[in-house]
């Protein structure tokens, strides 16, 4: 098992056995802090390397992807979960949306296997942040006369979460690998232990999250399980028709089949307010977040070889 | 020297701060502070053990008629969905012309 | 519009914080808010610098003989031993039925 | 059981903190307790993003001759130059004799 | 002098001279976190390198320094001091408990003295934790039929330092050498500099503490000076029976010598309230925590050389 | 341009386009407590290298700028600018005293260009932070009978910036090359990766900044650019007297032209508190501090050149 999601499960474990072990607020503020910057940073460096024009295409593809998702989990979740729009919306928003830190841990994975991958996937779990939210704002809202969009938008792509991303990219592009390489000890070398640190307070978060979820019946806890599924197979589809290699397909199937807990929960709560963050978190967290550490990464990696050998 | 105010205490979920920063400055109110809190209520413990489980405690010294216009705002906007406690006291401030 | 409720202010050593919290809600509290604190008292100054030098400061809004009985059940746990301040005022509160 | 108190409540920049705590240490208060706080006034926002943008919260238990004598002292030193804000109102206090 | 022993003179310095630096809270907190984490790691990968079976008998040794130590302090300081029963029992179980920073500073020493150790005295130093703390109480309340240690036995080892220690152990002995290899730049290199960081705040902490003992007499002073050497010699007497290397006799000699000032200091303040924490923690960190990082290791080296050549 | 600018440059991205991103106050803090420690201790085990008597009249030139720059700045600001008293004697006080994050910027950017400076800047840098603080009070409240400085002087030396600064000379000096070998992996290999997340920070609070000054009509923003230049053609006649390096004299151009926006702010706001603490910070961090990062680091190097060649 990859190293690091050993230590999600000793956060799992204390946050079971109920230990009073908690971060403070401001480190897991800082923690997150820097691994956005740092996936930016090094996603922008990579993309240094590339011709800016070869990334319109794909990006487009992938922003179908962020699309699609959340409108594929909204009918699932509406009729055959039977959940009020609101929730349905939100929850929908969160599964096309993606999490950074499993994206994280999966590139660790690869690492350990030596697979490599294309630069362009910190692009794409760039473009793979906002779309989906925007999605679960029209479909909890419709589409009327009087629904901003605007602010919400904004909000998403100046929230902290893209501005780091984005802001690493843009940074890295600019500076390149010589630019890089002073500050390697800090933004590379030490990624995977913070990487690490930052598993064991999810662990401890994700232990009362899926607590939660108990309460709300057995469908979200199958939709946790399974959408991932479905989201990973639009995944490797998309990166098929992108040509990509297997490193780049299980990223990409990663990223599809990963829920964000960071950026959609603080939009949804704003934009939606009558969705229930109960539900979408202890699926996103409690259920999908742990399920694709320790199962769905290995597994979309297998798919990839399949699909990329095929 | 002293005047009489109202001293409006405003406790929430994080998330709310900017949004609800703006309301209260809209309705007439002249400041407010803020201090990271958590705490335990009808929605459970809320330990801002990470982002989405903190809460703010946010402070409004105004009018009374502010006051009550910015409790009414709350109760019809927030009351329903968010996690949120408000209360209401006298205090004597100085310079009464400021709030 | 508004019900009339007492609000209960300890300030104490951070150690007391999940004890205090649980004997809160036992004393028939329905929830609770905390912030970190530091201070000065008969203790001498307590800088937060350290763990077991914060002080957390906790309020409770509740019915006045829920916070006489814990002002009281306080008083005779706490008050010899521990670094720990108590008062009380009367607060208005909108949905008085949830305190 | 209880006694009756004034609780005076100073909002002010980080800065002033060490000073503010001597002096009214100086006026006869026996303690005082501290939360970092961010916040919106005639100032502007102030908020806590680095060093000299912070505020502080401060609570002061006292008699209501101390609670004058203090307000009196920080109009006169600090109204005019300073972002302070300053508030009082009655507590009921357990141990009086403490305050 | 041991270049982070230096650092705490620093901070000293600046507790005696009431210079306004004071970390956040948050930042003590997140140090504290990364020390424990990072010790009980470096252990649990030392420890996979040995059979398990080889951990008992030790461990039964070393569980019994854990008590006797307490049991020796606890006259001494009620009789010898007059001190009364609680601040006797709280004392107690701060000397017979353990200073995870004495440990690491020593470690550090031996580094630099080129002398290894066995892998094991990183359990010891779990072991050692907590044992005196559950002493502490009895003596305290007595072993009545009232009382109830299971609250505080949960409390010790779910409380963070044990957590912490003992998760990393398990997590370093699950992912092994490899595993941590992509974790060394946080949890190994930079091991020594955040201990060096914590070590100046815990000099400024110290100087408040010992100012704070002044008030209490010159017996407290004597015993914080006297206790640790006692403490020493019972340490390297039951590393004799182990048959302990010289590093492995530095290092138990020195956990037996420690004082806590973390685990034992919230736990007797729950338990035992009527015991005044001024007392305890001006002792173990105003004076004992100091002398054993400036005199006590150096002794306690040479002792160990002593005992183990002779 | 130097990366680590264009993580400053970010920062102010996202300040002028109101980004949500915010450090939390205690990374802010830690970060500030890292790079100050950080940069005496390197600058101590320079100093190690040479004799202590060597230091004596080098020191008392930098004193005699250090006291030059405001009593400059002064007379500008109250009969060019028409400012009133207290804020004059204010923004002297500033500009007199120095930025140590400018000075770390142009350290790496000397590092870049492969050329070396004396182990002695780093004494500058914390002899040049208080005297013009003191100048600045004086200026403000005159050399009365009643005024004390014995409090703003103390409040100064023994306030965090000096203290760290000072404390690590103090730790770096004694405890050598070898001794900071250990700790080289975060006080040295880091340094630069916290330097980038700090001028991030800095960014977003420079980009408000600057929006305040706007209020305050031209002068001031002339005097933000003009000064800096005047104040490097001082340092740079100092530097030429005491016959520094190229790598010396860009160093203390630098510092000479910098102006302090943690240390004169804090002691300013207590000992003069009719000055406006907007005027001084909208200049020094709203248009000082990026002037310098961007256009004066690498003029003043060029002047540096043909000072030296001169
Ligand atoms: N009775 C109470 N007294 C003080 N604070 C409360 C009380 N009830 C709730 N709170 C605070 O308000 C937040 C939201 O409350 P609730 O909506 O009841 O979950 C809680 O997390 C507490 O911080
Ligand atoms: N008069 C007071 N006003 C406000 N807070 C106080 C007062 N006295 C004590 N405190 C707070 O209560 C804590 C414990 O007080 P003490 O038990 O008096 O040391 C102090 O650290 C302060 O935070
Ligand atoms: N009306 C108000 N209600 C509550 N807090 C206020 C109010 N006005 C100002 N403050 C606080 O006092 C600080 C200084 O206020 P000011 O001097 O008006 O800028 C602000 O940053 C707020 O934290
Ligand atoms: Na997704
Ligand atoms: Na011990
Ligand atoms: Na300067």
């Amino acid at each position: 098992m990859e190293p690091v999601v050993v230590f999600f499960l000793l956060g799992v474990a204390g946050g079971l056995l109920r230990s009073d072990l908690k971060f403070p607020p401001a480190f897991y503020e800082a923690i997150s802090i820097y691994l956005l910057l740092a996936i930016g940073l090094k996603g922008g460096v990579e993309l240094a390397r590339h011709p800016l024009a070869s990334v319109i295409v794909p990006s487009l593809v992938v922003l179908a992807l962020g699309v699609a998702i959340p409108l594929a989990a909204y009918p699932i979740l509406r009729y055959a979960g039977g959940l009020k729009r609101a929730d349905a919306a939100s929850i929908a928003a969160h599964y096309g949306s993606v999490s950074v830190v499993t994206f994280a841990v999966a590139s660790a994975f690869l690492v350990r296997q030596n697979v490599s991958h294309e630069g362009l996937l910190t692009v794409f779990l760039v473009l793979l942040e906002a779309p989906a939210i925007l999605i679960g704002v029209m479909l909890a809202r419709g589409v009327g006369a009087g629904t901003a969009f605007g602010p919400v938008a904004r909000e998403v792509v100046l929230g902290k979460s893209v501005f780091l991303l984005l802001g690493g990219l843009v940074v890295g592009w600019v500076i390149g690998p010589e630019g890089i390489a002073p500050l390697g000890p800090l933004f590379i070398d030490l990624f995977k232990g913070v990487l690490a640190l930052f598993l064991l307070e999810m662990g401890l978060v994700a232990a009362r999250q899926s607590a939660a979820l108990r309460r709300f019946g057995p469908f979200l806890l199958v939709f946790a399980i399974v959408m991932p599924l479905l989201s990973a197979a639009l995944g490797l589809t998309a990166g098929h028709l992108l040509g990509l290699s297997i490193g780049g397909l299980t990223l990409l199937a990663t990223l599809a089949a990963s829920a964000s807990y960071i950026a959609a929960p603080a939009a949804m709560r704003i934009a939606v307010p009558d969705a229930n963050p109960a539900l979408s978190l202890g699926a996103s967290l409690g259920i999908t977040f742990p399920f694709n550490l320790i199962v769905g990464i290995p597994l979309y990696y297998q798919a990839a070889i399949r699909v990329n050998g095929g | 020297m002293t005047t009489r105010r109202k001293l409006l205490t405003i406790v929430c979920e994080s998330d709310l701060e900017k949004k609800l920063g703006d309301e209260v400055m809209a309705f007439g109110a002249h400041g407010y502070t803020v201090t990271e809190a958590r705490g335990r209520g009808a929605g459970g413990e809320r330990d801002a053990a990470w982002g989405p489980s903190g809460n703010i405690r946010m402070e409004v010294i105004c009018e009374a008629a502010v006051a009550d216009s910015i409790a009414a705002h709350l109760r019809k906007t927030y009351f329903e969905h968010y996690a949120l406690v408000l209360y209401m006291s006298d205090v004597d401030v100085l310079r009464g012309e400021k709030f």
